[in-house]
Formats: C-alpha cells, structure tokens, sequence
C-alpha cells in the first residue's frame, strides 16, 4: 500500500485544497496518471502519482485544504484489485467546484462559517491542529466559537457522526484572562482602576494577578523626560538627577551642557552668597592650601567634594561667628577711574602682556597704601582691643574655580609697586588656583581685599574676616555718566565699600579711609613706587 | 565536488570496431546520456512532490536531445554558459549526479554548496559557469570568457545557451552584436521550445525565425531539429569547428520543446494539450530508440540494462544527497566575498 | 599627459589633477599586469568620456584600451566573465545613471556569483563611473546612485575623494579577488592639488580623517568632501570644531571609524549627495544609533540632495544640493548653536 | 615672533581653545556658544584675561594690544582676529 500525498505544486505552496478526484477506488493507475485535481493559491492543477497500482481508500473529500504531504488516498500496488472497503466520498462531498473548504455545521450560523469544518470520531489519523482546551472548562449553553484552527475533514469512510458538542468560549469578559487566577478583590480593584484585567501581567505564584500588579498597571507611565543619550549616559557618571535639569535643547531636551551645567550649579550652590572670608578649618587654622585646591581629576572626585564640604564648613562656621561677634557697619563710594587707567594705559602701551597691569592691581595698591594712612582699619580686634597691624598685609579674596575661596595674603603691599604687587598678585592667585600656596601666604592678613567686580557686580558688601576689623570691596569698572569740572562725560568708575568692625571703628574712620582710596586712584602717578618708571 | 564520475562510465566506446559499429555506438552513448537526464528529471519530480527539494525548478523533460547532442561536441576545454534549465546541460557536461542531486537538496555536497539550488548550479573544474536564472543574463558572461580566450590566444570555445525568451532582451541583442563585432569564440545555442514561459513565441517575437535575425548580427546561423540527437550534435560540431577556426560567433536554434510545466507545475492553460500531443510524438528519447530499433542496435536487454544504470546511479545520488550534511548556519556569510587571506591588503 | 612638475615645487609634492592622478593610476595598472585592460565607451579613440584615459590607446592599443558599443549590460558583463577566464577588467561607465542598464549583470552577476557557486567563482573586475550632480546636466546624468551599490553584498564601492586617493586607490581594487566598484564624482575632475610623494596604496575599507575636530563630525564621501571641508572652515570660524571623516569606502563601511569620531565629539552630520530616503544616509545614521547610541547628544542630522530629480537650471540645481551653508547650518543644530544664537549680546 | 605665519580660521580656533585651556584648565567649551562672551560664561578675571592674551600672543605670533582686548570678547572675535592679524603679520614680514 502506498500513499499519495498533496504534493508540493511550487515554491510557495504549503497547502492545497483537493479539488477534485479524477480516479475512484478501485481505478487502475500508473505512474504519471493524473489522479487528483488540486488547488493552490494560483491554478487548479492536475497532479500525477508517481507509484502503479489500484486505487484505494480516498482519505480527502474534495474542497478540503490540507498540508502538502497529507496523504490523500492510498494506493495498492500489489496489483490486486482496488480494496471494497474504499468507498467513494459522498456525491454531496465531491460537488465540484468547490473553492472553499466544506462546512457542516450544526446550524444556519455554523455552516455559513468559512473554514469551519467537523471533526468527528476517529479523525486521529488526520492532521488536524487541535483546538486549544482552555474553553472546555467553560459552561454549555453558549453559542459555539467560531474555531480558527483549520480542522482536518472526515476521512471519507468514516460514517457521519453527529458533530461533537460545540465548545462554548469563556465570557467575553474574561477572554485572555486566567479566570481562576484572579481574586474577587484584586477583580474589584481593576474594576476601581479601569484596569483591563486581560492586560495585566500576573507576577503572583503561577501567574496570578496581584493587587500591586493592577496598581501598576493603573500608574500612568510618568511623562519620559526628552534627554539625549549621551546627556543619559553623562548623568549617571556624573551622579546628576535629571529630575531638576533644565533642558535647552530642542523641545527643551536636557543635552549633555545642561548636565554638566547642572553638576556645576550642584557644586557651587552654597556658595551662591559668597562671602569674602578667608578659609580657616574647624580648629580656626587656615586651611591647608594642599587640602583646600580644587579637585579637578576625574579619579579624585569624591576625594574633591569632601575637601569642598569641608571648606564650605569652614567658611561656614568663620562667617557666622564674624556675624555673630562683629557689629557691621558699611559704606560706599563711586570712584571715577578715568585717570588711573589712562595712566595705565600709557604705562602698558608697548609693554608684552607679561608686563602689564592691570586695574586690579591699582586697586590693591590704593588699598594698601590708604591703609597705612588709616592705621585704625588695619590690624586685628583680639582680646576685646584693638592691636594694629605690624604692616600693611592686604589678603586678597581669590575665588576657586571649582567653588570656595582662598584669601591669599600680600605682605607689606603699601611698599611694593605697581610691577611688583601685579607680579605677587599674579604669582598668589596662579598657585592658589592650583593648591600650591604655603601655609605663610595664608596668614596674617590685616586687611582684606574682595573685588567680586570682576563678575560684573557693582558693589560687594562683605562679611569682615575676624579678627580683622574691615573689609574692602571693589565693584565691577563699569562707564557711567561723570561730571568734572561741570562738564559731563563718560567715565569708568569703580565702586569702593568698606565693611567695618563698630567695635575697633566707627563709620567717621572708614569714611577716611574710603577717601584716601579715592584721592590715590586720582593721582595714581603719585603713588609711591610709581613715579620712578612714570618719570623714564 | 563529489566524486568524479563520467556520465557514460560504463558505455563502453570501443574505437577498433567498424565504422557502423561506432556509430551504433555511439548512438547508444546519446540515448544513454538522454535517459540519464530523463530519469533524473523524473525523479526530481517525485522529490520535489515530497517537497523535499524546494524552490523554483525548472526540468528539461522533451529538451534532452539538445543538452546531450551539443556537449558532445565540446572538449573538456570548452566553456560552458547556461540557464535557469540547466540540469540537463550539467549532467551532460559530467557534472556529477550526486553533485547535481545534492545541491538540490541543499546541501554541503552541492555542486554550488546548497547555495545556488536547481537554477544555480556550478562547477568552475568543469568550465560550467552556471545556471543563470535571468534570462538572457548569462549571454555577457558568454562573451566575456569568450574574450578571455581571445585575449590569450586560448583555442576554446565557449558555449551559450538560452532560451527563445531571451530573444526578447536586451541583452542577447547587445552580445550577440558584441560578439560578433568582436569576432568571439562564442557558440550561441538557443533553445527554442516555443513558449516565454506561458507566452507563446508568435505572441512574443514580431519576426519568429530566431536564426535568420541572429544571422542579421553577421552570424553564421541555422536551425536545427532540436529532438534529434544526432543532428543536434551534427550541428553542434560544424558550428564548434568554424568558431574554434576563427570565424566568429555561431549561432544555433535548436526547435525543442519541453514537455512539462515551466516550473514544475502549471495548469497549462497557454497551451494546448493536443499540441503537448503531438510533439510527444517527437520525444527525443523515442525516437533516437526507435531508430535504434529499427536498426537492431537496442535489443530490450539493452534498454533494460541502461535503465538500470541509470536508476542506479540517481538512486546512489538521492541517497548521498540525503545523506549528506548541511552546511553549518555558521557558515552563511561565506563566500560573500573571497577570505581576507587572498585579498591582498597593503 | 603624465602630470607636470612645477619646478619651484617642493620635490616632495607634485602638482596634479584628479583626473591625471586617475590616469596615472591606469597606466601603473596596464603596465603593472599584462591580464589588465580598460573597456568602455569611448575610452580608446576618444579618450574617455570625461578625458580620464586620454592617450592610453597610443601607449597600450586597441586590445587593453577596447572601445564597446553603447551596450553597458553587454559589455559589463563581457568583464565579469572576462574576470571568470583569468583576466583583471577594468571596465568604465560613462555615469551612474548608464549603470542601471548594467545593473542586472552587477547585481546578478558580479556581486552573486562568487557566493551562488558556493565559492568556485570569484569575480575580480573593477567597475568604474562617474557620479554625483553640480554640472547643469540634468536629470539623467546626475545622481548618485552609489548608495544602491553600497546596500549589495558581494561588492566592494569606493569613492575616492582626494587626489591621493585617485591616484592610490586602483592598485588595491585591482588586487582585490571580488568586483570593485569606483565611484568619481564628476565634480572632482578638475580638482588640482598635491599628490604627495609618500602617499601609497590605502587598504580597502578604510575611512580617513581629513580634518581633526572635537564638536561635530561630518561624515561624507566623494564630491561633498569639499563641500564639508569648506563648511568645518566656516564653522570653525564661528567657534565650531567640526571633524571631517571620508568614508572612502562605501562597503564596507568603516564602522570604527565612524563610530570612533562620534564617540568624540556627540554630534554627527551625514553629508550625502543622494537622496535621503531608503539611502547610505540613513544606513550611517542608522549605524550610528545603534553603535553610538549614548554618545549622542544631538539627533543625527543628514544633509541630502532634495528629493527631486536633479534640474538642469543652476540655481535650481544648486538649491537641490548639499552645500556648505547648508551643512553648516545642520552642524548648529547638531551642537545646538543655532545661526543667530548668541548674536544678541 | 619669528614664528609668524597666517593662521586659518581652525587653526585660529584651536589656538584660542588651547590658550583658554591653558588658563582655565577645566574650560567646558560645550558651555560657549561661538558668539557668548566667554569671559563672563568661564569666568575669566582680569588677571585670567591678561594671562589668556600672553598666551594668546605668544602663540600666535603677533603682538595684542590692550586696544584689541575687545575684539577679544567672543570665540568668533577672537577667531576673526587672530586670522586677521596673522595675515598682516606675514604679509608685512615679507
């Protein structure tokens, strides 16, 4: 006995539909008979058998589809006579023509369903797919699920058999859903939230939904942040929360210079309201210069942001006992700087820039040499008196890059000149920027000096630096408007203030000194130790 | 490649017989080589019914005589350029079965290592340059390795077969004008079983007599009774000897016929069956055996004795190719482009 | 024809054209190997239809400098099997657009064969063409079609880009057992410049860096070369460092490269003279995210030739084509510097 | 300033972001748009300034006086100035 099987008709062609037969049992057939007309997707096409013999059993009704090498009928080549048992299909099976496959169903509804077909008894040898059992545990009495799984016909001997009991699907409402796996309570929840249980991944044993799975899946997704990658990737290095950035991308995409804004913004927070105070740590020791630079290495950043805490400690506990202890009185005044620079213009011009001022240092040196003249605003308020300084040591507040201050101390600043205090002043703020300063340069300032002019501020009001007793302060030179003589013009001008200690001072004295400043950026040719290149 | 094994191994060709006796013999050579094809295509059939070979397949059943009748007319040297048909044309050419069968199923032991399939087969020691499954796209090639020669002073011809469709294309009109502008050592064999596919030549050639337009290109050109063994390879020979003389390209159309579907199976419907009918009548394999009949030259014993050959040897090669390993998946992009060690990278 | 010294020159250097530097190569290649010849049209008599193999039928005759007949799939595929029968073709087509003609037998043949015969069949011809647009020639012989070629496997697509490089790059493709395909913006031609001494032969597959940046890199090939060195000029300008990568290769691409330059940088910009929908653009972008996902900073920004077929009249033209202006534009928005950001204050 | 030659505009820009690293060694370019003042968004002080122009000066080659400090404001000015006075610097060497 041997089988003929659907042939494969094409590339393509995983199935065909058995058209129609052109042999019946019993026929004699040789190899390369046409036997069977089948159907694929693009011709009806006669296909041969390839064995000699008598035809048997037709084990495919036409209009069936069915996979290429389902056997189709079996074929006797032993020459006998075609075996009595094959029987014919129905004459009702075998209507021509038929494009669709055959359908028997149990009603109107049923047979009207495209690709529905019966699966009686003894189809087990057929290849059928079988339908899944998950609806067999449901109740009767519903209609019948139109099947979607291509179910194999009746072999054509077999007897009609009334079809098998319809088996009705769970209710709509549970569809997809593990009916037994879900509590009336988490089902009341879901019912709450507008959760559609079909949806909910179950994280329960064995699947079951949970309640936390159906708040879960209640939560909106938060609105996802536009950040580029990089900016991402950039974040988490940089241990920065995306939450609080500001994105100034397109859409307001957070880029990676918004990150690194944002690390920076993180870092120099506290210092926001910089006061200019000199660093000391908790034992009211300077801060060693080594341990207070600013940390840049990529390696040594968490060992940076301690240093930087503890910086900030200690400007933190400095300022709040100068606040604390010292009564705080403070003026101001506009100083036109018109002449000072144009004397340093013409001092400058033609110089390399390694040897020029600059307006910062004409400042200090007015500073210094003001307070030589007003002896009572520089020295030290210890013991509940006044000691004067033994010199003119004018600390220079020198803000870090990476955040924190350093207050750098010029000794004896009124003797030195302009080229001098530049050349100090230059040498102070490089190595203090770097963390290269002695411990000597940082202390026995008598005086302090902050001109946080330089970020463009107008005037600064400082916090004085115990146990000094005041503090000036520099602006930003900015053009203002300026009468001289009674004739207006545009000058640059410089706010001075001075913070004072109402303790050691009272505001009479600082006014002096604030005018001595002013008198010397005036005449800053007559400033000792400027005259003698002024005069080449 | 597998095994090497001459498709007339056992036929013997004995030179010292008389000169009736050679011919008779070889006749027998034809009508074996053309079973052999026959039978192979036949057990395709069944394969491929199995699906066990897949794809597109296209059987040469009807068109053996050209296959077989125009190898024999080229030496070993000779070059070899085919179609998408190409089954036929590689077994005569000693493309071994197994090799030819196994390649069809995929596998390692292919001829083209289960990567070309049925359209596709090669052997470059055999100078068969391949199935090509565009028509007309293996007629350039033709002319390129026909130029090859030229250029090198090699006395080889090359061989080109293609079908009445690549009439319509392109490209056979710019080769055969090439060639024969060149002076080529091509030999243009056109297969002319009529139908472009399901298109009947009337319907697809405004002018139907293929070798009077190749002769336009100032070709030497006939045509020729393509289920006719004997004068196919009487043909073939003339046309390779003026081509390996020098005189430029030759052109034959060979009127055959295919007796199947163009691809395995169709419903026939651009056809009709009485004509499928009558050129049955015409079978290349019957009526070389009824010559020989009629001669005396093949008692059924012989027939019996081929047969058995031939069943033999598409049994041994359907049972290696099912043997056979696959190519491991590892292996897919090989032969993309040529192992780095032979690129010469400054 | 052979490139003249300049004798105030520095003797390391020497004063040339793309198209000499082409031809130089040519001649080195007929020379080199006797299995070499160049077929095309009008490559012999005429000398080429864009003047590259003037004087090479005087120097090597009809037979390695062979005229065809206007039969592009005949004649490329008449070099495939040429390289099947053991010569070393190099076959020129006129233009990109030609080429299509030609398609069947470089895609079905060329790039298939080697794979389709299981390895027998190696197929080692070089194809040369002109590409690209910027002539007013209108819309059939103008596009720049590389990236087609690029998206098959079984090629190799170069476009050299740099005199150098048309001097250096045959000798590879030559070598090289599989179909080379050498792409020559017709804008290149004339190009004159250094050919410096000690350039030398330059593996396949290999992307250059023709200008070191740390902002942007702009990833482009061939004719925009110029137009992108010109653009990393002007952004520089504005304070933009942009890197310039010649991608040299079209496949394979130099992923590392690529992705080597972006990973610097954050931002790219594809500059690509083809369309951009379905394109070797896309593909690089493509690669990008997926190579370079989190580097990027920006959205990678691709600067093609309009979707249009290329017009003849110049402005149109001109409009139709990447141009530095505007792959400078698409460098600011990569970096987020849009043109008037900042002018402001 | 033997070394005088013209600088192109990259050229030109790579010695200011060079001379800028120089004095603000962690410089974050990505923050300096081409046409922001750089000195107010990296926070140069006036010494840092007069630092940046003896780099600036010694690098390029030619002379910057205090009259150029404000071409010296932004990446673009300072790109365009440098070009610019190296290219009368060369031309007036020869």
């Amino acid at each position: 006995m041997a089988e003929f099987t659907m042939p494969s008709l094409g590339a393509d062609m995983d199935e065909g539909v058995l058209q129609e037969w052109l042999v019946a049992p019993g026929d004699r057939v040789g190899k390369g008979d046409a036997v069977a007309v089948v159907e694929t997707d693009k011709a009806a096409i006669e296909v041969e058998c390839f064995t000699s013999g008598t035809v048997g059993r037709l084990l495919v009704e036409p209009g069936t589809r069915v996979p290429v090498g389902t056997p189709l009928a079996l074929i006797d080549t032993a020459q006998a006579p075609a075996a009595q048992a094959a029987e014919k299909p129905t004459a009702e099976a075998r209507a021509p023509g038929a494009r669709t496959t055959r359908t028997r169903g149990t009603g109107g509804a049923g047979a009207a369903r495209k690709g529905r077909a019966e699966t009686p008894a003894g189809r087990a040898a057929v290849h059928a797919r079988v339908r899944a059992p998950k609806a067999a545990a449901v109740p009767e009495g519903l209609p019948a699920p139109e099947p979607t799984e291509k179910a194999a016909p009746p072999p054509p001997s077999a007897p009609p058999s009334p079809p098998p009991a319809p088996a009705p699907p769970s209710p709509p409402s549970a569809a997809g859903e593990p009916a037994a796996a879900v509590g009336p309570l988490v089902r009341h929840l879901a019912d709450g939230l507008g959760v559609d249980l079909g949806s909910v991944h179950g994280s329960g044993p064995g699947g079951r939904v949970t309640r936390a799975d159906v708040a879960q899946a209640a939560r909106p997704a938060p609105a996802r942040r536009r950040v580029t990658p990089y900016a991402r990737r950039l974040a988490r290095d940089l241990g920065v929360d995306l939450e609080g950035v500001h994105g100034t991308g397109d859409g307001g995409a957070v880029r990676a210079a918004d990150v690194r804004a944002a690390a920076r913004a993180a870092q120099a927070a506290p210092e926001r309201s910089r006061p200019a105070v000199p660093v000391r740590a908790r034992d009211g020791g300077h801060v060693p210069a080594a341990e207070a630079a600013a940390v840049s290495g990529e390696g040594a950043r968490d060992d940076g942001r301690q240093r930087e805490d503890a910086m900030r400690r200690a400007i933190g506990e400095l300022m709040s006992r100068s606040k604390r202890e010292i009564p705080h009185y403070y003026l101001s005044t506009v100083i036109d700087l018109a002449p000072a620079q144009e004397w340093m213009h013409r001092r400058n011009r033609g110089r390399p820039p390694s040897a020029r001022l600059v307006t910062a240092a004409l400042l200090l040196k007015a500073a210094a040499l003001a307070a030589r003249e007003v002896p009572q605003l520089n020295g030290h308020w210890q013991d509940g008196a006044f000691t004067p300084g033994t010199g003119v040591h004018l600390g220079v507040a020198v803000s870090l890059r990476g955040g924190g201050l350093l207050t750098p101390v010029i000794h004896d600043a009124d003797t030195l000149t302009p080229e001098d205090l530049m050349a100090t002043l230059k040498d102070l703020v490089r190595r203090a920027r770097q963390g290269r300063l002695r411990g000597s340069e940082l202390s026995g300032a008598t005086l302090t000096v902050t001109s946080l002019g330089e970020q463009g501020v107008e005037a600064v009001f400082g916090v004085i630096h115990p146990p000094q007793v005041a503090l000036v302060g520099f602006g930003a030179v900015v053009e203002r408007p300026w009468a001289v003589g009674g004739l207006l013009g545009v000058h640059p001008v410089v706010t001075a203030t001075l913070s004072g200690d109402h303790r050691a001072t009272d505001g009479a004295i600082g006014a002096r000194y604030l005018t001595a400043v002013d008198r010397l950026l005036h005449e800053p040719g007559d400033m000792p130790g400027s005259t003698i290149e002024e005069r080449e | 490649m597998s095994t090497t094994r001459t498709p007339r191994a056992s036929a013997s060709r004995s030179r010292s017989r008389s000169r009736p006796d050679r011919q008779a013999a070889h006749r027998r050579d034809l009508l074996h080589g053309m079973l052999r094809v026959r039978r192979f295509e036949e057990r395709c059939v069944e394969l491929y019914s199995e699906a066990r070979i897949r794809g597109f397949m296209h059987l040469c059943i009807g068109e053996e005589a050209v296959a077989v009748g125009v190898t024999e007319a080229l030496t070993a040297d000779d070059a070899v350029v085919s179609t998408y048909r190409e089954h036929g044309h590689a077994l005569a050419r000693g493309v071994p079965a197994d090799a030819v069968m196994a390649e069809m199923f995929g596998k390692v032991t292919g001829c083209s290592r289960g990567r070309g399939g049925s359209m596709h087969l090669f052997d470059a020691g055999r100078r068969f340059y391949g199935g090509n499954a565009i028509v007309g796209g293996g007629l350039p090639l033709a002319a390129g390795l026909a130029l090859a020669d030229r250029m090198t002073g090699r006395p080889r011809v090359t061989c080109c077969f293609f079908g009445d469709g690549a009439f319509a294309e392109g490209e056979f009109h710019e080769t055969a004008n090439l060639a024969a502008l060149w002076g080529l050592p091509v030999l243009f064999v056109c297969e002319n079983n009529l139908y472009a596919m399901g298109t009947a030549l009337s319907r697809h050639q405004a002018q139907t007599d293929l070798a009077l337009r190749a002769a336009a290109y100032g070709m030497v050109s006939w045509a020729v009774d393509g289920m006719d063994a004997a004068a196919v390879e009487d043909a073939a020979r003339r046309a390779v000897e003026g081509v390996r003389a020098g005189s430029g390209p030759h052109f034959l159309e060979m009127r055959t016929y295919r007796f199947r579907a163009h691809s395995m199976y169709d419903s026939d419907r651009y056809r009709d069956k009485a004509e499928i009918e009558r050129w049955r009548e015409r079978d290349p394999v019957e009526l070389l055996a009824r010559l020989m009949r009629e001669r005396g030259e093949l008692p059924d014993e012989t027939l019996t004795g081929l047969e058995d050959e031939v069943r033999a040897e598409i049994d041994d090669a359907v049972r290696a190719a099912e043997q056979a390993p696959e190519e491991p998946v590892e292996d897919l992009l090989t032969y993309v482009t040529s192992p780095p060690a032979e690129v010469n990278r400054p | 024809m052979t490139a003249t010294k300049t004798p105030h020159a520095d003797p390391a250097e020497r004063k040339t054209t793309y198209r000499e530097a082409l031809r130089e190569a040519l001649r080195d290649a007929l020379r080199a190997d006797d299995r070499v010849f160049l077929m095309g049209e009008d490559v012999g008599r005429y000398g080429g239809c864009f003047g590259v193999s003037l004087g090479l039928l005087e120097e090597f005759g009809p037979d390695r400098i062979r005229d065809t007949p206007l039969s592009e799939s005949a004649f490329v595929g008449a070099g495939i099997g040429a390289a099947l029968g053991g010569l070393r073709p190099i076959v020129e087509i006129m233009t990109v657009n030609f080429s299509l003609l030609a398609l069947d037998q470089i895609l079905n043949n060329a790039a298939t064969l080697l794979h389709m015969s299981g390895g027998q069949l190696p197929v080692p011809i070089v194809i040369r063409m002109t590409t690209g647009a910027g002539r007013q020639l209108g819309a059939q012989h103008s596009h720049s079609l590389e990236g087609w070629y690029a998206h098959i496997p079984g090629l190799r697509v170069l476009a050299p880009a740099t005199i150098a490089d048309a001097r250096h790059l045959l000798a590879p493709a030559l070598a090289d057992p599989d179909p080379v395909l050498i792409f020559e913006h017709g804008g290149l031609y004339n190009t004159s410049g250094d050919l410096p001494a000690d350039a030398g032969p330059v593996g396949l597959g290999q992307a250059a860096v023709r200008r070191p940046g740390t902002d942007v890199s702009l990833i482009t090939y061939g004719g925009s070369l110029p137009k992108a060195l010109t653009a990393a000029d002007e952004l520089a300008g504005g304070g933009i460092s942009a890197e310039v990568v010649d991608l040299r290769s079209l496949r394979p691409l130099d992923d590392a490269t690529i992705s080597d330059s972006v990973a610097r940088t954050h931002h790219a910009v594809v500059v690509d003279e083809a369309w951009r929908s379905g394109s070797l653009s896309a593909e690089i972008s493509a690669r990008l995210t997926e190579h370079n996902f989190y580097d990027l900073d920006a959205p990678v920004e691709r600067v093609c030739s309009a979707e249009v077929p290329m017009p003849y009249a110049r402005r149109l033209e001109e409009a139709a084509l990447p141009q530095p202006g505007t792959i400078v534009a698409a460098a600011r928005r990569a970096v987020g510097d849009a043109p008037d950001d900042g002018r402001a204050d | 300033m033997s070394g005088t030659r013209s600088l192109d505009s990259a050229e030109a820009l790579t010695v200011v972001r060079e001379s800028i690293t120089a004095v603000v060694p962690d410089a974050d370019f990505t923050r300096v748009r081409p046409h922001d003042r750089f000195r107010d968004v990296l926070e140069l002080d006036s010494l840092d300034f007069l630092s940046l122009v003896e780099i600036l000066s010694e690098q390029a080659g030619v002379p910057i006086d205090e009259d150029d400090y404000p071409r010296l404001t932004t990446l673009a000015d300072s790109v365009e100035f440098l070009v610019e006075r190296t290219k009368q610097y060369e031309q007036s060497r020869r």
